[in-house]
């Protein structure tokens, strides 16, 4: 609901992984595949990005051990990855994007195309940076205790309204 | 804007009409979506499904071009339910009778078929806005570029007297001003019909003042507006009227005024084009002498933000090449023309500016040092006052009487409606990622790699269907104008029978199709609305080609050393 | 039970069960991805699984010996090539071969009208090509000594059931009758409807009565002692060789068809003998055993036995000839028809069935005495003989459309070009009767084209 | 427009029963000139050579096949440069290949078979070996024949899909933008600000 | 390399955000942008505010940044030759006093800049146009 279809996040991931050099060389030469997409629809504008999840279809899909799971976050090691699509076809959310990549160069030197997808700035102090620049904070990095905890107050709430009704249960039948 | 943008998220009702602030100012959309959070209700007026509307508790998602046909009938509601603010009215206002005779035609039925909104949404919509005790309107261009846009704020204006939406925070009108500094040139006077500080060139005594502190005879004729150049360089049958020179400072008339045909005939035939810029751009294909100035962060200056906020804006690196302050290449010109104009810096310029404002006396430089932003009137030098956050306090205007006026007008159809040869509308719109002519954001790496030529044209997907187009395909759009070439995105977003395309792009140039028309008062052109005709390319190869050979083109026109070697 | 007719190779099923989904009586057992088996005590032997099976030996995951090791057991030819399959049928080529080589025994062949429109595909032609005559040259070629032709027994056929059909609507006779040629659909009936038996025809296939006609009145005519006799049949069909050796099919004496062949095996053993198929002749089958009408030819589509009945039927019944040689009335693909014809007076209620499933409601209406018809064909196959379990099996599935209508295409085709299109015009069926049989249904066609299909299923 | 990256067939697993009709219909669209298959099996007279490999365990089959890697590490050993990229698609030129069995190992999905490799029904001879030619046998997408892959056509089962992974990833973007959208819907926190 | 941290107002939409430019003033070059706590921004920035800086070193992407006053020579429609800014001063300021004097003050129009020219700017150019040339045809792009 946060999210106004900006894009600015898109533009953060890269400068997040490509570095800040990036404005001062060549204009193309360096990778701008972000690793999450704004999608506009009718009803929504919302970043679709990796959900990390804890049985990962494209770790399970992936035949060239490129892809695992680093302390809770699914990564993918694009120098092992040999572009056969296979995870891509597997997430069921379409957050892993094939990308070609620039510079690097395959063993007969064809250009090296990989898969693409959000690894929730593993390498980055402050983490995630479409987080930190989104202007609406419509992004939050949900951690396994926010987890629970929103899960907690789901069920008081839950339980709140139960009583509340209740209440109002016994009041009807009082009056 | 008569309020401050950070009240915008403590209204109660946030009235939009004609205005995308998701795509035009981010960080106005911010404050939209945190009144939203804080429990303010929203009312979209915009014929798209643009962000705001997604998240508005009404969208009245009118037909293009009816805009006063929906202004005239929420006041028709306001009246006939008698839900004005008439303590208000009574005492703060003028002209109400002439007003509700002409508003009394515009019942919602009788607009419902023209704005395709139901009289049912209409008399809500008007009941949420009179009832909610603090509303505040937001509009933009989606009012401004009509044919009849200046009736259309007075309409507004209207709408906020009558209910007494004025004077009190977090309620009022606020034109949400497009580019970082427009607020600022028209407080500078560079406009051809007022002096700095709104003060008139056709009032003897304020001319006297201004003769007095310039010492030199000034002229008492307001001057022409930059839309009417073509007509007088082209068009103007006397001679006297005919405009032979054109110096132009940050401006790229050929990429951003309607109907460009006509633009580059009058640079043509202009006797003598100056373009004084940071970057080359199509203006300068004309121009006969290019005079290279400092870009923001190579000089200090003050801006004036849309909601009348002047801020400093500070030097951070020095300029590459052999560059001049804008001011110091005029001064160098007037004083080759006999009239020395020599200031050492803007500190010099802007205290000789705000001795000549009464309303900006307070804004010194002390204060705009300390990172204040200052919303004029600021009236008193002292410390204490840091400008006004809202205008007409208590109910006052800035007419003698101190009263509004109320103004009611007519409806008008724009000019060019969609016809048998040309089916479609069309009407111009911002693209996010990049700014006015695209020569800063254009020029930016990254903003570049988000979006880049030739844009994109959003369209209705049965609209795409009948032309059988696919998203991201080229297609040629035209009109009885002029054509171009973009990339089509079918979208949901908008209504069978209309077009929208984003007008930063150089190779995608929509204001090849605009049309001249321009508001009587304001002279805006109507970029909102003509007519077109999408027509599929064939061979998309081809247009892949062209697209990309026409880019390198402008490349080299601009002295790009291209891979081709040529460069102008 | 004695030997089988129909296998599924073990280590070659991959479980895939596409034939249980063909099979019309649910003889193919197992689980799923697991090696699938038929129970020969329900298998009616149509073949169709046969005809579905795309398990092939592969070098890819058998290796490449496996191939050679499956010929020799299924006792191929070494010049064979083709792609062995799971399901498959067995082969008689070897006792034909021993039979042809044996110099004191007489080989006569009867082929069926289905093969001639299929055959050629094995070598190449087009979908559904006419090849009748080279097909007579092929046998002459492979060394049968007479080569006949099933279609004259067709003929016949119809003398018979046609006289059946009116005998048992003018003396009140069991009714429904049911065609009795299709061998599978006897079977069918004998395991899942014994009671029913009555309505099938008396009258054997044309198969058989060839077959008995060879050793009895062909004999006669070769001057050859029955029992040097060898009477070889080449079928579309995989259940025919059950139906050849059947206890109650030796009328003639001793068994009325020795052994039966499938299109395919006839396809293996003329390139096996080194012919050239493509480039004989066209040849005449043998007379009197192998002239025939188009009202025999149409046997091999659905609702052809029904036209070729009516085109005769007609005119016994009411002494004029049929108005419209074509009976388009009972022709289609769809799984059950039926129509009234204005035989005379005679409103005749006939119906069509082609497919075993779809055989079972009509069953139902019989049982419950709600089925108005007085005659029914019934073939097992999709679409008639032609679509047989022996026939030129299709690489994809995706062509059956256009193979079994051209097939269809190149029998009506075939059936208009003959001088004579119905069966009692046949001059050698009528010297048949003349010097022979007397009339139909008389005492030596109840000897020899009759049975009563006795005998429990089970054990034959 | 054409595909960025390169297509290939994907199996929904759930409704694969291996009945290898796709690898004879395989190999019937890739002899009908080389070894004149006709439409029915008699045709045949050279061993089956399909590019899919049908593999079947207890629960569930599907057929193994090349999935036209972007970087393929078969493209990349092959030293005889017998394999190349055409359009987006890895195709082998199996008059050129030596058989030397790298891009066998290489293949991490073990789409590719060494397979005799026959020519107008005989085994192309190979230079002095007794036994005839073999080649690397992979998916080449059926990119020569205009209605596409063979094998998705014939599956009775409509188990195999040709797949264009942009594609595909766009229409999952849009569902799992909608699904946020509800997500959000429900999440009070996200709405109001305190 | 010394770095400094300097407040400016973005010079894109007129929200007029305030951005905390990190600065090597030695190599002259901007290292980043970051937001700064601003009336209107409030201590965010959008994708222009962020990175829509880095077209002042001139990557050439779409044009050039001009860096020498430049002079068509031979009329109109023939190449701009480089120029020292004397000549371009002088050149620019007899053509514009021999039209003032050929044509009348209003025979001249002059344009201010809503975008990054600044106040001063503006202000300086309508009274160079209402002082120098004597014509109130001064406008800026306020009406597009």
């Amino acid at each position: 609901m946060l999210c106004i279809g900006c894009r600015t996040c898109m533009i953060g991931c890269v400068v997040a992984h490509e570095g800040k050099h990036i404005f001062e060389v060549d204009p193309d030469g360096y990778d701008f595949h972000p690793k999450l997409k704004v999608i506009k629809t009718f009803n929504v504008s919302v970043p679709v990005q990796c959900k990390h999840c804890e049985a990962p279809a494209c770790m399970a899909a992936c035949k060239s051990d490129a892809i695992h799971i680093v302390n809770g976050t699914v990564i993918i090691r694009t120098e092992k990855c040999i572009g056969c699509k296979s995870c891509a076809e597997a997430c069921p959310f379409g957050a892993i994007q094939m990308v070609t990549l620039g510079s690097a160069r395959n063993a007969d030197g064809a250009p090296r195309s990989v898969a693409n997808k959000c690894d929730l700035c593993q390498d980055q102090p402050k983490g995630p940076a479409c987080l930190r620049v989104c202007p609406t904070a419509a992004l939050r990095l949900v951690k396994e205790e926010d987890l629970g905890q929103t899960l907690k107050n789901k069920r008081l709430a839950t339980l709140g309204l139960a009583l509340g009704a209740e209440a109002q249960k016994q009041a009807a039948i009082g009056a | 804007m008569s309020m401050g943008v950070h009240e915008i998220e403590d209204a109660a009702l946030l009235f939009v009409f004609g205005y995308n602030g998701a795509d035009s100012h981010p960080i106005v959309a911010r404050r939209i979506v945190r009144a939203k959070q804080k429990g303010a209700k929203i009312i979209c007026c915009d014929p798209r499904r643009i962000e705001t509307a997604r998240i508005a508790d009404m969208h009245l998602q009118l037909k293009g071009g009816t805009n006063l046909l929906l202004v005239n009938a929420l006041a028709n509601v306001i009246i006939e339910e008698g839900l004005c603010d008439d303590d208000f009215i009574e005492k703060h206002s003028t002209g109400f009778e002439e007003f509700k005779e002409v508003i009394k035609k515009y019942t919602p039925e009788g607009v419902a078929e023209r704005t395709e909104i139901s009289a049912g949404e209409i008399r809500k919509a008007a009941r949420m806005y009179a009832q909610s005790g603090r509303s505040m309107i937001l509009y933009g261009m989606g009012v401004c570029q009509f044919g009849q846009a200046v009736d259309v704020v007075k309409g507004l204006a209207n709408l906020a007297i009558m209910t007494g939406n004025f004077g009190r925070p977090a309620v009022g009108i606020g034109p949400v001003r497009g580019q970082n500094n427009v607020q600022g040139a028209c407080d500078m006077g560079a406009l051809p019909n007022v002096y700095p500080g709104y003060q008139s060139v056709t009032v003897p005594a304020i001319r006297e003042k201004f003769e007095k502190a310039w010492g030199v005879k000034l002229s008492d004729q307001p001057g022409i507006t930059l839309t009417n150049v073509p007509h007088h360089v082209l068009h103007e049958p006397d001679p006297k009227k005919r405009i032979h020179a054109y110096y132009i400072m940050g401006e790229d008339p050929a990429q951003s005024d309607p109907d460009l045909a006509e633009v580059r005939e009058s640079l043509e035939k202009c006797d003598f084009v100056i373009l004084q810029d940071i970057y080359m751009n199509k203006t300068g294909q004309y121009a006969d002498v290019i005079l290279p100035a400092t870009g923001w962060c190579e000089h200090d200056a003050v801006y004036s933000c849309c909601d009348r906020g002047f801020q400093k804006a500070r030097k951070l690196i020095e300029p590459t090449g052999d560059v001049k302050r804008d001011w110091e290449i005029i001064g160098l010109i007037s004083k080759a023309m006999g009239r020395p104009m020599e200031y050492t810096n803007t500190v010099q310029i802007w205290n000789e500016v705000i001795d000549l404002c009464p309303g900006f006396m307070g804004a010194t430089d002390e204060k705009l040092e300390k990172n204040a932003c200052i919303q004029w009137p600021c009236r008193s030098k002292e410390e204490h006052d840091m400008g006004t956050v809202f205008l007409h306090k208590d109910g006052k205007f800035a007419h003698p009487d101190g009263k509004a006026k109320f103004a009611p007008s007519e409806w008008r159809p724009p000019q060019e409606l969609e016809n048998e040869e040309y089916p479609l509308s069309f009407s111009t719109v911002r693209e996010v990622g990049h700014y006015s002519v695209r020569t800063m954001s254009g020029n930016c790496r990254t903003l570049r790699n988000l979006e880049d030529e030739p844009g994109w044209i959003q369209m209705n997907p049965e609209d795409c269907g009948e032309l059988g187009l696919r998203h991201g395909e080229l297609v040629k759009v035209r009109s009885k104008r002029g054509y171009c070439i973009t990339r089509c995105l079918p979208t949901e977003r908008v209504k069978k029978g209309a077009t929208y395309m984003t007008y930063q792009w150089w190779i995608g140039a929509c204001n090849e199709l605009t049309i001249g028309n321009l508001d009587p008062i304001s002279k805006t052109p109507e970029y909102k609305y003509c007519a077109c005709r999408v027509e599929k390319i064939e061979d998309q190869a081809w247009a892949e080609k062209h697209v990309r050979e026409e880019y390198e083109e402008i490349r080299a026109n601009m002295g790009i050393q291209t891979k081709g070697g040529r460069a102008a | 039970m004695t030997e089988t007719y129909i296998a599924i190779d073990q280590n070659l099923c991959t479980g895939c069960q596409e034939c249980t989904k063909v099979c019309p009586n649910l003889a193919i057992e197992g689980l799923p991805h697991q090696p699938q088996k038929t129970n020969p005590d329900k298998c009616v032997r149509c073949g169709q699984c046969v005809q579905k099976c795309k398990s092939y030996v592969s070098i890819a995951e058998h290796g490449a010996a496996a191939y050679a090791r499956v010929r020799k057991e299924r006792g191929l030819p070494d010049a064979f090539k083709e792609p062995l399959f799971a399901a498959h049928f067995f082969s008689r080529i070897d006792e034909v071969k021993k039979a042809l080589a044996d110099p004191d025994l007489f080989t006569v062949v009867q082929c069926a009208p289905a093969v001639r429109v299929a055959i050629a595909e094995d070598f190449g032609a087009p979908l559904g090509t006419l090849a009748a005559g080279k097909l007579a040259a092929a046998l002459r070629r492979i060394g049968f000594d007479k080569v006949f032709d099933t279609n004259f027994a067709a003929d016949v056929t119809i003398m018979e059931e046609g006289s059946e059909l009116i005998d048992r609507v003018k003396k009140g006779g069991v009714l429904p009758m049911f065609t009795s040629c299709c061998p599978a659909w006897v079977r069918y009936l004998e395991l899942n409807y014994p009671g029913q038996r009555q309505h099938l025809s008396t009258c054997k296939s044309p198969q058989q009565m060839e077959g008995a006609l060879f050793k009895t009145y062909g004999a006669k005519l070769l001057n050859v002692p029955p029992k040097k006799l060898y009477s070889v049949s080449v079928m579309p069909c995989t259940c025919k060789q059950s139906e050849s050796a059947r206890p109650e099919m030796k009328d003639s004496g001793q068994r009325d068809v020795d052994v039966v062949l499938t299109t395919r095996e006839l396809a293996w053993l003329i390139k096996d003998l080194g012919i050239d198929f493509q480039a004989l002749p066209d040849e005449k089958y043998d007379s009197p055993l192998g002239d025939y009408t188009g009202a025999a030819e149409i046997f091999g589509v659905s609702g052809g036995v029904m036209e070729a009945a009516l085109r005769t039927g007609y005119e016994l019944l009411t002494g004029q000839p049929i108005p419209a040689v074509d009976v388009t009335a009972v022709r289609g693909t769809n799984g059950f028809r039926h129509a009234d014809v204005q035989v005379g007076d005679l409103t005749l209620k006939v119906g069509v069935v082609t497919g075993l499933k779809h055989v079972k409601p009509v069953m139902e209406d019989l049982k419950a005495g709600r089925l108005d018809l007085h005659f029914v064909e019934v073939m097992t196959c999709p679409e008639g003989c032609i679509s047989g379990g022996g026939q030129p099996k299709l690489i994809c599935d995706t062509d059956a459309g256009e193979a079994f209508g051209n097939r269809v295409a190149a029998t009506y085709e075939h059936d208009r070009g003959l001088p004579l299109r119905k069966s009692h015009e046949n001059p050698s069926v009528q010297k048949l009767y003349a010097d022979f049989l007397k009339k139909p249904l008389g005492h030596e066609s109840h000897k020899l084209l009759h049975t009563t299909y006795c005998g429990d299923p089970k054990h034959h | 427009m054409p595909s960025e990256f390169g297509l290939f067939v994907s199996t929904d697993i759930a409704k694969c029963s291996g009945c290898k009709a796709c690898e004879m219909a395989c190999f019937q669209s890739h002899n009908i000139k080389r070894n004149n298959v006709g439409k029915t099996v008699g045709t045949i007279s050279v061993p089956v050579t399909p590019k899919l490999y049908v593999t079947v365990i207890e629960t569930a089959s599907m057929p193994v096949q090349c999935k036209h890697c972007e970087n393929s590490p078969c493209k990349a050993v092959c030293q005889q440069k017998a394999i190349s990229r055409v359009g987006s698609q890895i195709i082998v030129d199996e008059a050129k290949c030596i058989g030397c069995k790298d891009c066998l190992m290489a293949c991490p999905f073990g789409a590719i078979a060494l397979l005799p490799f026959y020519v107008g029904g005989r085994q192309a001879p190979q230079a002095d070996s007794s036994g005839g030619k073999v080649a690397a046998s992979k998916c080449d997408l059926c990119y020569e024949d205009p209605e596409g892959p063979a094998c998705v056509r014939v599956c009775p089962n409509e188990a195999l899909r040709l797949t264009d992974v942009n594609e595909e990833r766009k229409k999952k973007n849009i569902a799992a933008a909608e699904a946020l959208a509800v997500i959000n819907a429900g999440d009070p926190g996200r709405r109001a600000l305190s | 390399m010394t770095i400094k941290r300097i407040q400016s107002t973005c010079a894109y939409c007129g929200a007029g955000c305030q951005i905390m430019f990190t600065v090597d003033t030695e190599k002259n070059k901007i290292l980043e942008a970051e937001p700064a706590p601003g009336r209107t921004n409030d201590g965010t920035l959008c994708l222009k505010g962020h990175y829509g800086w880095d077209y002042l070193n001139d990557p050439q992407i779409l044009s050039k940044r001009l860096t020498k006053p430049m002079i068509r020579k031979g009329g109109k429609g023939s190449p701009l030759e480089e120029v020292e800014w004397d000549e371009a001063v002088r050149y620019t300021a007899g053509r514009l006093a021999e039209i003032k004097a050929k044509h009348g003050p209003n025979s001249i129009m002059c344009t201010g800049s809503a975008r990054g020219s600044g106040n001063e700017a503006n202000y300086v150019m309508q009274k160079f146009a209402r002082v120098t040339i004597g014509t109130n045809n001064v406008d800026h792009c306020a009406r597009i």
